[in-house]
């Protein structure tokens, strides 16, 4: 068996434009899922809306594509009503962290066992690339015509300080780092976020001087900064600059959960 | 009188902002009416993509295309989705660089995004090109009015590089003449 | 042998929903409702259910909904505010035909209005408060027993016709303790599970798709885009869509016989009153003291689908007379349906319609 | 094993172009029925999966098929099975 | 002088909105009203005004609440799932009377339903889609020139009758580019602000309380708890609540006559078509190729307060024929008005109805 | 002028339960505001639903009392419109973490020039006594009869990873602390969070074995920790018990701000 | 026979514990029908809290309190607010160590509370003193019902205390008899 | 300046008497009109506001009428003003 099996072949190809970084996500997911020797039958894929969140409508097991902003309340409701069943949520940056953010935090606080994959590619893709809580300050979107003047959020902080007991930032570059920590948020029990930024072509790279997919890829690359090197540039004293984000695992803790399949 | 237009090609052709240029060239500076609708949507991505316009004397009541008359085809697959079927009553302009098939109706075979490629040096403007052979093929607005609104709608700096594919296309047209099946 | 107990409606109707076998309840308290979260908190982890507050109602019913999904009975509770909240996944679990069951202990509205004080003018908001068209069921208990009754009957019905059903009450019938008489065994009617080999979302002849149990093995895909008999989205072609909300709303108004529940009494009578929840009790007084069968009364459990046939049993009626506390909810349905005058009787703030002023409306000549 | 790509689902988005350690996948250039720029393969031998994926019994590199965002790249069986002959190259 | 343009309907309606002297827009992305939200981005913090992004269509309502407090005419664009989350702010809005405007751009419900097809499902939605009695004023535009013209007039009427006022569109009229002409300037009504000495919500003789805007002193308490004159919440009193309530359905419904807008065509015909927002464009197709005045026409541009009186000018109409993008959500509403037969021509899926359809619904014999 | 002034008399005496710690809350931030020299006129105050959220209604400026967890939403309006405005908020956990919790984050992510005032009785009191995302674990209420098995929130914690300038927690015995916080929040330029834990003696003391209001009072004071104090701690190795909570200012900052009066 | 019984007194006396306890007696020991409705939400904190009782031998329709026969007064807030207008057929217990005012009732003057902290020692059973006055006053339900309900509504450990106050109302009231204004 | 508690404000939670630092407040003994039992004032010229906000021009301590959930305690003006002659206790 290999992770193409998990793939709802029929439906393929997806509907993601030609390099959207999502689909890559979805193999480094289930590669990583096809190791944990997991029943199909006992697996349950949830999303809420965004192309991102279309990921569970490809793959063959029972799924649950829901409201916008909302799937970690409605994985609440599975995972706690069946324990037994493992819950993986795909969701994006607009609908994990703009309309969403509550039931995020709120799934951390609970540290509920399931496992969140967050297709960051800092946009809303889906309705054509507004400005997201994770735009970058000064990006352009459709409803950032003059650039971004919010701070964006850090999901990956703001994951921690609820109480996600894994939390994990990788790119679409990193493709086997990122199917090796889904691995590790898999196998933790609680709270596993891994967020995975992405390439939005269409929406933002256009908008944002990205005239290939590779140039977009190819900075998600060059803006990482392993958590390890940001540390020893801090003990340094050295400048991190304001664009960078830092990769690698963020935090692996053991703090009681909910919902763990006994 | 009233002329329904379809327009069809892939996802980067400029499908949809050739009908809203014809519409404007109708309306602004033709002083006629016009309505320009589309498909929207995300099964709409990577697939043909096809917008449509009416254009109308008078003022426009029912404002969706049931009956095109007047075609202008990209793609090889939009043709397919929204060409094969035109009457034989109606006229196509079609990109024959890209569209293999050919209707049962009048067709005009413009090679636009070829000669926007080599001769005009950009794909990009293939769609003007052909707007230009369907203002020849149809005069369904005159060609000061289709001039301005190309203008109003291509980025700053581009204008000469647009009003240029618009003539290659007339001449286009004009050379080529119409086909019948 | 049945039990009597003297209960609180609101702990009636978590106790129908405990004898009914619901397993899981997601909730936000909410007054008047939040005894029904309460005493479901205290009882369900004893009969290894899951109760669980959720950080709000659209997240509550987002929970009951995921807990369906896994076959559970689930059930939330709320008033006003959470019920405007929840509206966009009512209308997600119409779209994806998920049983559960919604609680609205009705309160004075609009906003935060009167959180204390009982209304019934949520009665149109549960039928047409979710963007789109869809039809779902609505039941009305007029006293502590009902609550208990109606509550189990509720995951019945939602089980039966795979739909969001909600027991409207309203603060008085929630709130008041009374006597109440237990049956000893609620009747369960349980869904039905999908058939390998059919569609997930391909009916049967009473319009209702099986149901694919996540967990065991369908692989079915729940969205709430539209979708074909596959479950997959399919949301540019007009016939999927019409073909999927025409049979969403069919397979409940259909139905409409099959699941009115509702008294008639007196048929012969002139003048008519049309009445639910709470004030059901004034016009049983009222009718209680005339002690004549010159005014009718129906009665009605279920609202909605709206039982229209209902109205034609009272063969020589002259008007009827509604007396609701909102500004004529049902009212509005009924005039729909009749062509003899339509009495709205509105009574707002909280108070209950007294037996004195249906007796006034009643003898005023129109 | 035989590195192909499915041009039913290629989009020709070209990520396998730049990813691929072995630089095996060149930008194509020419559109399919599609209308879709399919990249090539430049002696596709020289895949470390296709040449050890039998020896180790599992899947190697294998990073264009992970990041292929459209599932397009998969290995096929050669039958009869010959391991091939082409040296790493540094 | 006027000026002529080819614009998007969604465009018209921004424009409309800032022509109207609309100072701030909040709002959450959706198709298909995203347009309307990114034009406004674009131009507002030109003319020193605010757009902003919010989390979520909940925290839209509120923020356009919020600075319609300060002042500002406020506006908000949404589809159906933003819609339904708007439910408990427009609530809010409507029990302490804030002026402010929603569009709603229409698309196929229920859920997430078709995102990107045209709709007119809402429209009871947008009357009863919040918890307890209230009223508000709903336009639905046909045209690209309605969606500029009724938006601007949506400012109007909201800051005349302090109540959320919605611009029911749907995705055709907000989708499609066509002409439209420009009025030289928009008349704009402004709000009446409190005079000093008068309680913050004591009406005036039109049932309507001066605006008692912040930061000019009038230290006003806003709440959406049920309140006196005063503003104070007074929570248990029955005769407080229901005498707000009736007055804030009461200050829109009895001026039912003056903020309905309609065209009566035909008022001899037997048959007569009654339609608002896109399937007007196929009546007026039937009735323009039939060229006859044997088929009336009831055009509404206002939707809710309904215009009842509207239906009464058809004085030999035998049937009323209602093409809708829904399940026939206003042909129940004329059905509570009228003795004959309301045929309902329901269309789902995104299609709008043909000429030939509406021609075929004319030549059934009933 | 003193801050007695502020209060809207003739609604006094006002709705809380006898011993409740709301009305120290609001003598504390009054007593700062009265120190601003901010026109009353120009002062509006906001909040969501519950007992504390009921407190603009006790003041004499503009009030707006919203909907349950939507006050900083309402407050973003407010404060956008016109920035002239000083904007100050009072919610209580319910409001401002369980179902306000989106709005708080983004607020803070904006780091919108508000200054919030959160009552933090760590139990829903308006509605009699129900859990919060607050509620210390094992502790008692009407909807965790067997203890709470959710792990509670640390909303300073959250205000800081989400973005806020500053942040501080005090307690309702801490009253010249308090309106010390509460007067340099309201200096600080952005978003200002002050977290004051507070006595619900009616439903979470009863519940919870305070049986009188002081012993309540009490327990708020000795498991109230020092910021400088639990750093002295953590650098001795020492071991910091689960049930105790840090005061003190707890980050100051000066991130980019939105809605700043100019 | 309807009667209809309204409490009244300051939170933390157990007004509607009092009228719950009545309501279980009659409906599940002498298998009457009864109706308990109170006055609920954060304007009764502070203030009088007050709650109904309905008591018949049918089953109760209208299940409001209209015109109560039957009163427990606890407080003079309590008095005045619900029972100062008491008709006077109707009869009222009241806690005469708390209410100075009198009814234009047959009334019955029970120190309830007074007796509680004094010779039981807890103030907290007051209401059942007042319950126990209440039943002897007007035999609303017999004392082996009013027992029982006491005994399974009061917390474990405290059943004695409870039925020994039952007891001291019960004698309160036979002593001090009925009064007439 | 005179120590006051408002009757009809006071609610008789006791908060006063535990904080103030000079201990003036006591558990009142008797509830009053409105059931209320309201603290009594133990020698309250010994209040450091009481004797020194006019010295100093501002409110000094004011801990119990902060800490006052009820606005219930504040100061009046006495007429004539006597500077209180007690010691601080320690
Ligand atoms: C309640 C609601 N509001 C808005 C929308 C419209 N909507 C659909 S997807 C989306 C944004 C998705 O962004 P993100 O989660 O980042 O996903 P992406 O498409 O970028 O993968 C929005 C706003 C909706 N469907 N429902
Ligand atoms: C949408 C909505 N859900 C629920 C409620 C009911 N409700 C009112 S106050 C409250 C909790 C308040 O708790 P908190 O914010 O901690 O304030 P406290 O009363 O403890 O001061 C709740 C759940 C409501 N008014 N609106
Ligand atoms: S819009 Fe962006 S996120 Fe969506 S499929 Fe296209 S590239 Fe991917
Ligand atoms: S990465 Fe996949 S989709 Fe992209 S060009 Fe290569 S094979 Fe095609
Ligand atoms: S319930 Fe608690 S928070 Fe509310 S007023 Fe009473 S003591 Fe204060
Ligand atoms: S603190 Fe205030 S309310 Fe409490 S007892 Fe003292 S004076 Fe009374």
């Amino acid at each position: 068996m290999t992770y193409e099996d998990w793939f709802r072949k029929d439906r393929l190809p997806h509907i993601y434009c030609a390099g959207c970084g999502n689909g890559t996500i979805i193999n480094c997911t289930l590669a990583a899922i096809d190791q944990m020797n997991w029943n199909k039958d006992e697996t349950v894929f949830i999303s809420g809306i965004g192309c991102s969140s279309r990921a569970p409508g490809y793959i063959v097991t029972d799924s649950l594509h829901t409201t916008h902003g909302r799937a970690l309340a409605f994985a609440t409701g599975v995972k706690l009503a069946n324990p037994k069943l493992n819950v993986v949520i795909f969701t994006g940056d607009g609908d994990l962290a703009a309309i969403g953010g509550n039931h995020f935090i709120h799934a951390c606080r609970r540290n509920i066992d399931i496992t969140v994959i967050c297709m960051n590619n800092q946009i809303y893709g889906m309705t054509g690339g507004q400005g997201s809580p994770t735009t970058p300050k000064g990006c352009f979107s459709t409803t950032t015509p003059y650039g971004s003047a919010e701070s964006p959020f850090d999901l990956c902080e703001l994951a921690i300080a609820a109480g996600a007991n894994y939390v994990a930032r990788w790119t679409s570059y990193h493709v086997k780092e990122l199917e090796k920590a889904v691995k590790v948020g898999l196998e933790t029990p609680g709270f596993s976020f891994i967020e995975a930024m992405t390439q939005c072509p269409t929406n933002f790279g256009r908008r944002n001087k990205f005239k290939e997919v590779l140039d977009q890829v190819e900075a998600l690359k060059t803006h990482a900064l392993l958590k390890a090197k940001r540390d020893r540039m801090i003990e340094q004293g050295e400048n991190i600059p304001d664009d960078f984000f830092i990769i690698g695992e963020l935090i692996r803790r053991n703090r009681p959960a909910m919902g763990v399949k006994t | 009188m009233r002329h329904e237009i379809r327009f069809s090609g892939f996802g980067g052709q400029g499908i949809i902002l050739s009908a809203v240029i014809l519409g404007r060239a109708a309306v602004m500076y033709d002083n006629k009416f016009a309505v320009q609708t589309q498909v929207y949507g995300p099964e709409a991505r990577g697939g043909a993509s096809m917008s449509a316009l009416i254009i109308d004397d008078d003022p426009i009541l029912f404002p969706k295309v049931t009956n095109p008359d007047i075609f202008m085809i990209m793609s090889q697959e939009g043709f397919e989705k929204y060409g094969a079927n035109a009457p034989e009553s109606a006229v196509m302009v079609l990109d024959s660089s890209l569209v293999h098939s050919r209707p049962k109706c009048t067709y005009y075979e413009i090679p636009a995004t070829q000669e926007a490629k080599q001769t005009l040096g950009r794909d990009i403007v293939a769609n003007i090109v052909m707007l230009g052979a369907l203002i020849t093929a149809t005069k369904i607005v005159g060609e000061p009015a289709l001039e301005k609104a190309i203008l109003d709608s291509v980025p700053k700096g581009t204008e000469a590089l647009n009003t240029k594919a618009m003539k290659k296309g007339i001449e286009l047209a004009a050379q080529s003449g119409s086909k019948n099946p | 042998m049945t039990k009597i107990e003297f209960w609180q409606g609101n702990t009636a109707c978590a106790e129908g929903a405990l004898a009914a076998g619901c397993q899981f309840f997601a909730g936000y308290p909410i007054t008047p409702s939040t005894e029904v979260a309460e005493h479901i908190a205290a009882k369900l982890p004893k009969r290894n259910g899951v109760f669980v507050q959720m950080e709000d109602e659209i997240a509550s019913m987002a929970a009951i909904i995921g807990a369906s999904w896994t076959g559970a009975r689930a059930m939330t509770s709320t008033s006003g505010p959470g019920f405007s909240l929840m509206m966009e996944n009512i209308g997600f679990a119409a779209m994806t035909e998920t049983p559960c069951v919604i609680v609205n202990v009705q309160r004075g509205g609009p906003s935060t209005g009167q959180p204390t004080m009982a209304a019934q003018g949520d009665m149109m908001q549960c039928r047409f408060g979710s963007h789109g068209d869809y039809s779902i069921i609505a039941l009305a208990p007029a006293t502590v027993q009902e609550m208990y009754e109606l509550t189990a009957k509720s995951f019945n019905l939602a089980d039966q016709y795979r739909v969001p059903v909600f027991l409207m009450a309203d603060e008085i019938v929630g709130h008041m303790r009374e006597r109440i008489t237990l049956p000893d065994k609620i009747e369960q009617v349980p869904r039905r599970e999908l058939e390998k080999g059919v569609l997930p979302f391909h009916p049967n002849e009473n319009l209702i798709p099986g149901f694919a149990t996540f967990g065991k093995g369908h692989g079915v895909h729940v969205t709430g885009l539209t979708h074909d008999e596959r479950g997959y989205p399919c949301t540019t072609n007009p016939n999927v869509h019409a073909h999927l909300v025409k049979r969403l709303v069919d397979k409940i108004e259909n139905a409409r016989t099959a699941i009115a529940d509702y008294d008639v009494i007196n048929p012969d009578a002139e003048k008519v009153f049309v009445s639910y929840g709470a004030p059901v009790r004034t016009v049983q007084q009222v009718l209680h003291d005339r002690n004549t069968e010159d005014i009718g009364f129906l009665r009605l459990r279920t609202i909605w689908p709206f039982a229209e046939d209902a109205l034609k049993k009272f063969k020589n009626v002259r008007e009827f007379l509604v007396p609701e506390l909102n500004m004529g909810q049902i009212a509005r349905e009924i005039e729909r349906h009749v062509n003899v005058p339509v009495i709205s009787l509105p009574k707002l703030g909280g108070d209950l319609h007294l037996p004195e002023e249906l007796e006034a409306a009643l003898v005023v000549n129109r | 094993m035989k590195l192909v790509i499915d041009e039913t689902r290629c989009k020709g988005c070209n990520l396998c172009t730049k990813i691929c350690p072995y630089k095996i996948f060149k930008e194509g250039k020419k559109p399919n029925l599609r209308g879709i720029v399919v990249p090539e393969l430049d002696r596709p031998e020289r895949c470390a999966n296709c040449r050890l994926q039998r020896l180790y019994g599992r899947t190697l590199c294998g990073v264009c098929q992970l990041t292929c965002p459209d599932q397009a790249i998969h290995w096929e069986e050669e039958q009869p099975y010959e391991p091939k002959k082409v040296a790493i190259e540094y």
